[in-house]
């Protein structure tokens, strides 16, 4: 019993202890200290206990709850504690944040029940060892995190993106529950250390991924089945949704690599699984990007970015897994080490993109773009930290995303030749998407600063927009400075990754990465590629300050005056370009994907060619809500409808169907 | 032996003491009275008989095993919380004139009697005595439903009563065809109808004889288990009879019959040593999740909704004893026991909730959560409960019922998925309009009394987390003695 | 007598039961309804006897006796008063027209004998092929409440179906225990009261016996959106 | 001389012919267009007159758009130190390998674009807007050229490139040709010139990289213009080092750096001359015409790449 999973337990047992506390606690200030201070708790101990699980290596532990013949097995091996860690480095920083952003709700009872339950529920599933305990735990997380998405049930977007969100949990959940049940069937225990050791035929393996493929991507939000995503992510309260889509949508990446490639014999999978994974991936990333540029809600901006994420990590394991098959066990520990990267620097600053995504709300009152503007004048400190993410989520230089894309381009460009020609022919095609992804993605979040932080206010709800307090501001400072940290500093983080495809593959790439030292990344060997953050950080720091010294004589002040705009000094707000405007280019590229519907109406009271007003809006339709959910919606309803005339008839009819059956229970069996 | 004629009397007592009982407080207290001295008997009796493994009573009439002494708790135990639930809702009815005090009167009286009944068809060892329990509850829950009087209700009653006797007739001819081949072996005295003798002797029974008794049995007892198609007049009953009945009727009622169908299953197949009980009943739970679930999504009224979900879950049950294997077993007693805490308990709340809104229109019921904090959650996780969403019991059984079919009868667990998938859909989509948003100006104050409801819930909390010792292997040992006779493929676990 | 001249009384009587079983769905006036259902009642009440004496099983005596006095004379009486008190006359099938209803029947029986068939050969009792004719006349019953408007005529079906069943447990099994007995015999009865019972609520709510009507309260709960 | 010291001569060199450059291309198309042009000069003359001119800015313009132009300027520095242009194993090669350098240049843009839209003006807005979506279809070609590069080379360090394609003797690889090709179409829509965005013009509705510069004035402007122009010399010298690297100089001793800087020079003012002639000889494309362009550049990559598996594997 090591420190680390004491460690952890002690996470789960603070945030039970969370969850408990509002039945004691009664008024509002005293429920959000005690919420924002155990979960920060769990939060702390949760990054330590990873912390010391991947250096001091796991451990396994039965608690005595459960059914009678089949206790709880917990383990906390590399896997469990990386996860851990990433569920602790953006629990700390929201927990702190959430103090700050409840203080003006008054009913805080059913949130301070329920967010300690979902971060229980995350936990839990984490560090379970068996299919009970994982499934109890797994759906304990959907149902708390239903239960956040509805909390503000008043208005009916949430309890319609509440209902599709708990239908599309819990179908993963069966899901799920099929794959547990057919790793079960062959391995004669719920036990995940029984099921390790079972051998599985190829058919049944297959079958078990398909099953836990499509179950855990339902809940991580891989394309077909990602419509739930940006309707509930954006409805709940900013802290929620920073933990949702930081954390929750790893947890589920953490159940399809803890399926998928730790219990069913780790390493040799088939080669169509990978080309699956990859062509998900890739069609992920490119499909969240491309509807996240035509959003006006911020939130569900951000939302669908998460599923453009989602889409890279599974890049990068869908390349693991195709080297894994073709006998590149360096290259595959390679790709999972950049899958897992991008899984924490994911984590962090798209929870710092929610959490400044809260702060605006929480002082504008707003979520719709088209209303804010210049914000950088009002709430500073929130800018500069939200510009913090906007750079590390469009993989530039000295941040963190670039790391994470950079291993995974490199993964890709280092893959030598791979089966037939349709495989050396998608890995590089995925490469290219990945690329095309990125550079969206920077393009989407020039959109985002520029319109929300930049240029005038574009509403009176925006001029009166006011700074947040200090517990926000140091809630948001802490991913930031993880997200520097993490850009700067990969070759000290990815040994402690590194453990993971020790676990995985029993591939390891600590000795290339520190082959020349703690400043140089190097993945496999110097002469193929090699990337240093610092060297290019301090240059640039080094070239920025002799340039701003020398082009500084002496007393020459900056003259400010109106903006030039060409000599047309009377510009108003509404001339700036805003959200939809910004994406209209890529509106008409892609517009074969959109299908956008435009509505327009001009008003012409005087003449034909003189408009009053011009009303022009646009709204882009997510392809999977239309062309998936709905049908299915449908089609239901239609049998339930033709069942409904069944019990409309008389007593007669049901008489008759009485008489019926017997007569043909009769015919058939005797 | 004192303890079991003490069970058995106290509701009968109780019963006839309420119908003489004018005054409608005293009855109402009298009626939790004998509810409470029911369950103390019932819980003192499966003390003694879990002790001895199996008790004969009053020379062979009676018989306890492992099986029925946990469903004769769980019968007091839910009768007893509906006595108290039962107290505010019937003075609430009351003040509204909606029934008066000759009719609660009726009301006190049937509602013990058809405990009675209850307590007597899982005690009794005769299957012709089994028969009388079951037509004498039946008739006692037809005044019961009719006993608002309205036009609808009479309809209802009508429907329940023609449907159910007509079920009824048939599964006495069927025990009139057990009777027929039992008196060749076992002679002509009582001895001929009791399931003790019956199960030593099954081989010997004719096949031919058995599997025909076994259809007329199958359809009678599964009418009034609700089985599609013959389940249509269980909504009707609960859509139309005070919210009470209701909770019993879905929470015991069906209960009593899959219990009888279970035993002539055992009886069967010792006779016929093939698995042809085992497949008819699992046919049929398949065709009732379909039609359950997909029905659930075009109900109009509450309670029909959630009548819908009774034959649901009646469904799964009889699957998971279709199966017939050990842990298939365990699973469905284990669902038996959570289905009925959790149905009763939303019952309870349905209940409230229609008093609170004064009416039972789905549609017109609205912000529940923000009218009454109690009612609201508590309908909210009650569904959540019976939906099959952890930590709460019914997950723990639907996940081993899962994996029981996938042992035995892989190919049925997509149906399996889908229904429940289907379902949880339909529930959820009524639950939510109604327990979230804003409350509407027509909603009434009305006195609640929710204590039922928590214990139930906790309880049914406390079934999924950790099952307690002692009742995880009482159902090993019913689960041991259902399976020890059926010759299906041998049980693990 | 000898035991051959009982078997053949029984079986005579079988065949009795089988024609009131058809007299019953033939019918279109009320109250012969009701003649062939008080005959029916004492052919019950004369097999019984029968197979008391041929078998000296006192118990039997007593329920010969209960048949008799309960379905021979107490509920031909109630049905008749409760006819007289909401003068119902004329009986009309809503489901098919009366020959079909006859074919179907006949369609029934053949069924019924050929599911008793495998079983004749081994049971020992003097009542050979009675179990047949038994399950045909609850058959019969049952058709007979499906195709009935009226709430009475389908009380009757439902009163004939129990009949059948009483003579199922006679000529089959030469009469099930006593404590069964009474136990079924009772339950009857109660069925009896609570019709009674309700064919005045019936009336008063619905003024009128037509089922169809009642159903129309029910359906409306159901209308569609 | 030690190779640190021919490190800083080549990223001063870099810093100083990029003008240079700038004014020999506008030079050659006036020569083109029978104009005497304004000398090679003349972009000398204007960054000195800039440096001197004082800076306006809008009342409500923030930080953003004060330090974009110091962080635009040393992006682009950065990457060109990182390019070896004569001594082909510079100590900072190793900081940054082809697609980093991508990624230094994806980062000047990023604070451009933001600057462009700080003022709120309608100019800037389109700027940004255009130039983002733009660079973002020129992304995957880029990357897929650099792909073809990297497969024969087994690596995306520049100097390995440099090295493997001199050591290996001339022959015409047509995955090469195809990769050269993408290279030079992304280097003119990366660089703004005229098939995409015309660099001399003022013409609002046009204009992609001027708009976003728009308001800008004084020594910021000077700096944001020395920027583009280091850009365009960048993407030479990478264009030269990777397709034609003969002549750089392995050691660092005197004479193999100045037959380098000779060799170089001379090449990379070919190179210049052939995007003139090319400048002068087309019109500005349709603006919704660009994504064809850009496709077509993709296209024509991701035949070297199939060209390399086809042809050249098994060779």
């Amino acid at each position: 019993m090591n420190t680390a999973i004491i460690l952890a337990l002690a996470a789960c047992s603070m945030a039970l202890i969370a969850a408990l506390a509002p039945l004691l606690l009664r008024q509002p200030v005293a429920q959000r200290t005690g919420l924002s201070l155990l979960l920060a708790a769990s939060g702390l101990l949760a990054m330590i206990a990873g912390i010391c699980g991947l250096i001091l290596g796991g451990d396994t532990l039965i608690l005595p709850l459960g059914l009678p013949w089949m206790p709880m097995h917990v383990r906390l091996d590399a896997l469990a504690s990386f996860f851990c860690l990433v569920i602790g480095s953006l629990l700390l920083p929201v927990a702190i944040y959430s103090q700050g952003y409840l203080r003006d709700e008054t009913r805080l009872t059913s949130l301070a029940i329920f967010m300690p339950l979902f971060v229980l529920g995350m936990l839990g599933v984490v560090l379970s060892d068996d299919a009970f305990t994982f499934m109890l735990f797994w759906e304990l997380m959907s149902v708390s995190s239903y239960f956040l998405v509805t909390f503000k049930h008043e208005n009916l977007e949430n309890r319609k993106a509440g209902f599709i969100y708990l239908l599309m949990a819990h179908m993963a959940g069966l899901l799920i529950l099929g794959s547990f049940a057919v790793l079960y069937a062959a391995a004669g225990s719920f036990e995940f250390s029984a099921m390790r050791e079972a051998a599985i035929s190829p058919f049944w393996a297959s079958a078990a991924f398909l099953l836990a493929g499509f179950g855990f991507g339902t809940k991580a939000g891989v394309v077909p089945l990602h419509g739930w995503l940006p309707e509930a992510h954006p409805v709940a309260p900013s802290n929620v949704s920073a933990l949702m889509s930081g954390i929750m949508l790893k947890v589920a990446i953490f159940g399809f690599i803890r399926v998928c490639w730790d219990l069913m014999g780790s390493g040799d999978f088939q080669w169509w699984w990978g080309a699956l994974v990859l062509a998900a991936g890739s069609s992920s990333a490119i499909t969240g990007v491309l509807m996240a540029l035509q959003q006006h809600d911020l939130k569900r901006l951000l939302a669908y970015h998460s599923i453009e994420n989602i889409g890279i990590i599974l890049i990068g394991l869908g390349l693991s897994m195709l080297l894994a098959h073709f006998g590149h066990p360096m290259l595959a520990a390679l790709g999972l080490v950049a899958a897992l990267y991008h899984t924490i620097n994911h984590a962090l600053f798209k929870g710092l993109l929610f959490m400044g995504a809260g702060a605006v709300l929480h002082s504008t009152g707003t979520r719709d773009m088209e209303s804010m503007g210049g914000l950088i004048h009002r709430m500073p400190w929130t800018a500069a930290l939200f510009l913090v993410a906007c750079l590390s989520i469009s993989a530039l230089p000295p941040f963190n995303g670039f790391v994470s894309e950079w291993l995974t381009f490199q993964t890709a460009l280092m893959a030598p030749q791979m089966g037939g020609a349709l495989l050396t022919a998608i890995v590089p095609f995925s490469a290219a998407m990945l690329a095309l992804a990125g550079a969206l993605a920077a393009t989407c979040f020039v959109k985002v600063f520029g319109v929300v932080f930049l240029g005038h206010a574009r509403s009176e709800v925006a001029t009166s927009a006011h700074e947040v307090d200090n517990w926000m501001k140091v809630g948001m400072a802490i991913p930031a400075v993880f997200c520097l940290l993490l850009g700067l500093l990969p070759v000290l983080f990815i040994p402690l990754m590194d453990r993971v495809p020790q676990l995985l593959l029993h591939a390891s790439l600590a000795d290339s990465i520190h082959a020349h030292g703690w400043l140089w990344l190097t993945p496999i060997d110097v002469a193929h590629s090699s990337y240093s953050a610092p060297i290019v950080l301090i240059g640039m720091l080094v070239l920025g300050g002799l340039a701003f010294w020398l082009l500084h004589p002496k007393g020459r002040t900056i003259r400010r005056s109106v903006m030039w705009s060409c000599g047309n000094p009377h510009v108003n707000a509404r001339m700036q370009y805003n959200a939809t405007s910004f994406s209209q280019p890529l509106r008409r590229i892609f517009a074969g994907i959109y299908r956008a519907e435009e509505e327009l109406h001009i008003e012409r009271s005087r003449h034909k060619l003189l408009a009053d007003s011009v009303h022009y809006a646009v709204h882009v339709g997510d392809m999977a809500v239309q062309y998936l959910y709905q049908p299915i919606g449908k089609l239901t309803l239609y049998i339930a409808k033709l069942l409904q005339h069944e019990h409309q008839r008389g007593i007669h009819a049901y008489l008759a169907y009485t008489f019926i059956t017997i007569l043909f229970l009769l015919a058939v069996y005797i | 032996m004192n303890l079991f004629l003490a069970t058995l009397l106290s509701p009968l007592l109780g019963g006839l003491l309420l119908a003489l009982i004018n005054n409608p407080r005293l009855a109402a207290r009298l009626n939790v009275v004998t509810g409470i001295s029911t369950f103390i008997f019932s819980v003192l009796l499966a003390l003694e008989v879990l002790g001895v493994k199996s008790v004969d009573a009053m020379d062979g009439w009676f018989h306890l095993d492992a099986y029925n002494v946990f469903l004769v708790v769980l019968t007091a135990f839910v009768g007893m919380t509906t006595t108290i639930f039962s107290g505010p809702y019937m003075r609430h009815e009351l003040e509204n004139g909606r029934v008066n005090e000759r009719r609660l009167r009726l009301y006190h009286s049937m509602f013990q009697l058809f405990q009675f009944g209850m307590l007597l068809g899982f005690t009794t060892n005769n299957i012709g005595v089994l028969w009388v329990s079951l037509e004498l509850a039946t008739l006692a829950t037809v005044l019961l439903v009719s006993l608002y009087r309205t036009p609808a209700s009479i309809a209802a009653a009508w429907k329940y009563f023609i449907l159910c006797g007509m079920g009824i007739a048939l599964a006495l001819f069927g025990t009139v065809l057990v009777f027929f081949t039992s008196s060749a072996v076992l002679g002509h005295g009582n001895e001929a109808l009791n399931w003790t003798a019956l199960y030593a002797h099954a081989a010997q029974l004719d096949p031919a004889v058995m599997s025909i008794a076994f259809c007329f049995l199958m359809v009678g007892y599964g009418t009034k288990v609700g089985l599609a198609p013959m389940h249509a007049w269980l909504p009707d009953a609960h859509g139309e009879g005070p919210t009470p009945v209701s909770a019993v009727l879905s929470g015991l009622l069906l209960n009593l019959a899959l219990y009888a169908l279970v035993r002539c299953k055992m009886l069967v197949d010792g006779s016929t040593g093939t698995e042809m009980a085992g497949h008819i009943m699992m046919g049929f739970g398949l065709l009732s999740l379909a039609v359950s679930a997909l029905s659930l999504h075009k109900q109009r009224d509450i309670k029909r909704m959630f009548s819908f979900s009774s034959i649901e879950h009646m469904a799964l049950m009889t699957f998971a004893f279709g199966i017939g294997t050990s842990l298939a077993t365990f699973a469905a007693l284990l669902h038996m026991t959570v289905h009925s805490l959790v149905k009763s308990a939303i019952f309870f709340t349905v209940g409230h909730a229609a008093q609170a809104m004064g009416t039972q229109k789905m549609a017109e019921i609205r912000g529940l959560i923000r009218h009454h904090p109690g009612i609201g959650w508590g309908l909210l996780v009650g569904v959540a409960a019976i939906a099959g969403f952890p930590p709460f019991g019914v997950f723990t059984s639907e996940f081993l019922i899962f994996t029981a079919a996938l042992e035995s009868y892989p190919w049925t667990t997509v149906p399996l998925l889908l229904g429940l998938l289907v379902a949880m859909a339909g529930l959820f989509r009524f639950v939510q309009p109604m327990v979230y948003g804003e409350t509407p100006d027509y909603a009434k104050h009305v006195h609640v009394n929710m204590t039922p409801v928590y214990i139930h819930l906790s309880l049914a909390l406390l079934l999924g987390l950790a099952i307690p010792g002692f009742l995880a292997d009482w159902y090993h040992q019913a689960a041991a003695l259902i399976t020890m006779v059926a010759p299906s493929a041998g049980g693990n676990a | 007598m000898s035991a051959i001249l009982i078997q053949q009384l029984v079986d005579g009587f079988a065949a009795l039961m089988l024609l009131t079983s058809f007299a019953l769905l033939a019918q279109h006036r009320m109250l012969s309804v009701l003649h062939w259902f008080a005959g029916q009642g004492l052919l019950l009440a004369a097999t019984a006897a029968i197979v008391a004496y041929g078998t000296d099983n006192e118990e039997l005596y007593i329920s010969a006796l209960m048949a008799l006095l309960l379905k021979g004379m107490l509920l031909p009486w109630l049905l008749r008063r409760v006819i007289r008190q909401l003068h119902v006359h004329r009986e009309v099938e809503p489901l098919m027209n009366s020959s079909m209803t006859m074919l179907v029947a006949l369609g029934v029986t053949l069924f019924s004998f050929h599911i008793i068939q495998p079983i004749e050969k081994t049971s020992l009792l003097m009542t050979r092929d009675s179990m047949a004719i038994a399950t045909a006349c609850v058959l019969l019953g049952m058709l007979m409440m499906i195709t009935r408007k009226k709430a009475i005529t389908q009380v009757i079906g439902f009163l004939a179906v129990e009949n059948a069943l009483f003579f199922a447990a006679i000529g089959a099994t030469n009469g099930m225990p006593l404590v069964v007995e009474i136990g079924i015999a009772f339950d009857v009865l109660i069925a009896a009261l609570i019709f009674g019972l309700f064919f005045f609520q019936i009336r008063t709510t619905f003024d009128s016996l037509e089922v169809d009507t009642m159903n129309a309260h029910l359906i409306h709960k159901d209308d569609d959106e | 001389m030690s190779s640190a010291s021919v490190q800083i001569i080549q990223a001063v060199m870099l810093l100083l012919f990029a003008p240079l450059a700038a004014g020999f291309i506008s030079t050659c198309k006036a020569r083109l267009q029978n104009r005497r042009g304004a000398g090679v000069l003349q972009p000398w003359r204007n960054l000195r007159k800039l440096f001197k001119k004082e800076v306006v800015m809008a009342h409500h313009a923030s930080w953003v758009f004060r330090f974009a132009p110091y962080i635009v300027f040393t992006a682009t520095l950065m990457a060109a130190s990182v390019v070896p242009a004569l001594l082909v194993d510079t100590p900072l090669s190793l900081t940054a390998d082809v697609i980093a350098l991508v990624a230094l240049l994806a980062l000047a843009r990023f604070f451009l674009a933001l600057a462009g839209m700080d003022i709120g003006t309608a100019f800037g807005g389109m700027g940004a807007s255009r130039e983002m979506t733009f660079s973002a279809l020129a992304e995957p070609a880029m990357l897929m050229s650099i792909f073809v590069l990297s497969l024969s080379a087994h690596s995306t360090n520049l100097t390995t490139m440099i090295t493997h394609t001199i050591n290996t003797p001339f022959a015409l690889h047509p995955s090469l040709a195809f990769a050269m090709v993408a290279m030079v179409m992304i280097a003119v829509a990366e660089n703004g010139r005229i098939p995409i965005d015309n660099p001399t013009t003022h013409l609002e509705l046009t204009m992609i990289h001027e708009a976003m510069i728009l308001e800008y004035s004084g020594r910021h402007l000077a700096l944001l213009e020395w920027a583009a122009m280091v850009k365009l010399l960048l993407f030479s010298t990478l264009i030269v080092d990777l397709f034609m690297p003969w002549g750089m100089t392995a050691q660092a001793d005197l004479t193999g750096v100045a037959i380098a800087l000779g060799l170089w020079m001379v090449k990379v003012a070919g190179l210049l001359f052939v995007l003139a002639l090319f400048e002068t000889s087309m019109a500005k494309l349709r603006l919704f015409e660009v994504p064809e362009y850009l496709s077509g550049a993709f296209v024509i990559s991701f035949l070297g790449l199939l060209s390399y598996y086809m042809l050249e594997v098994g060779a």
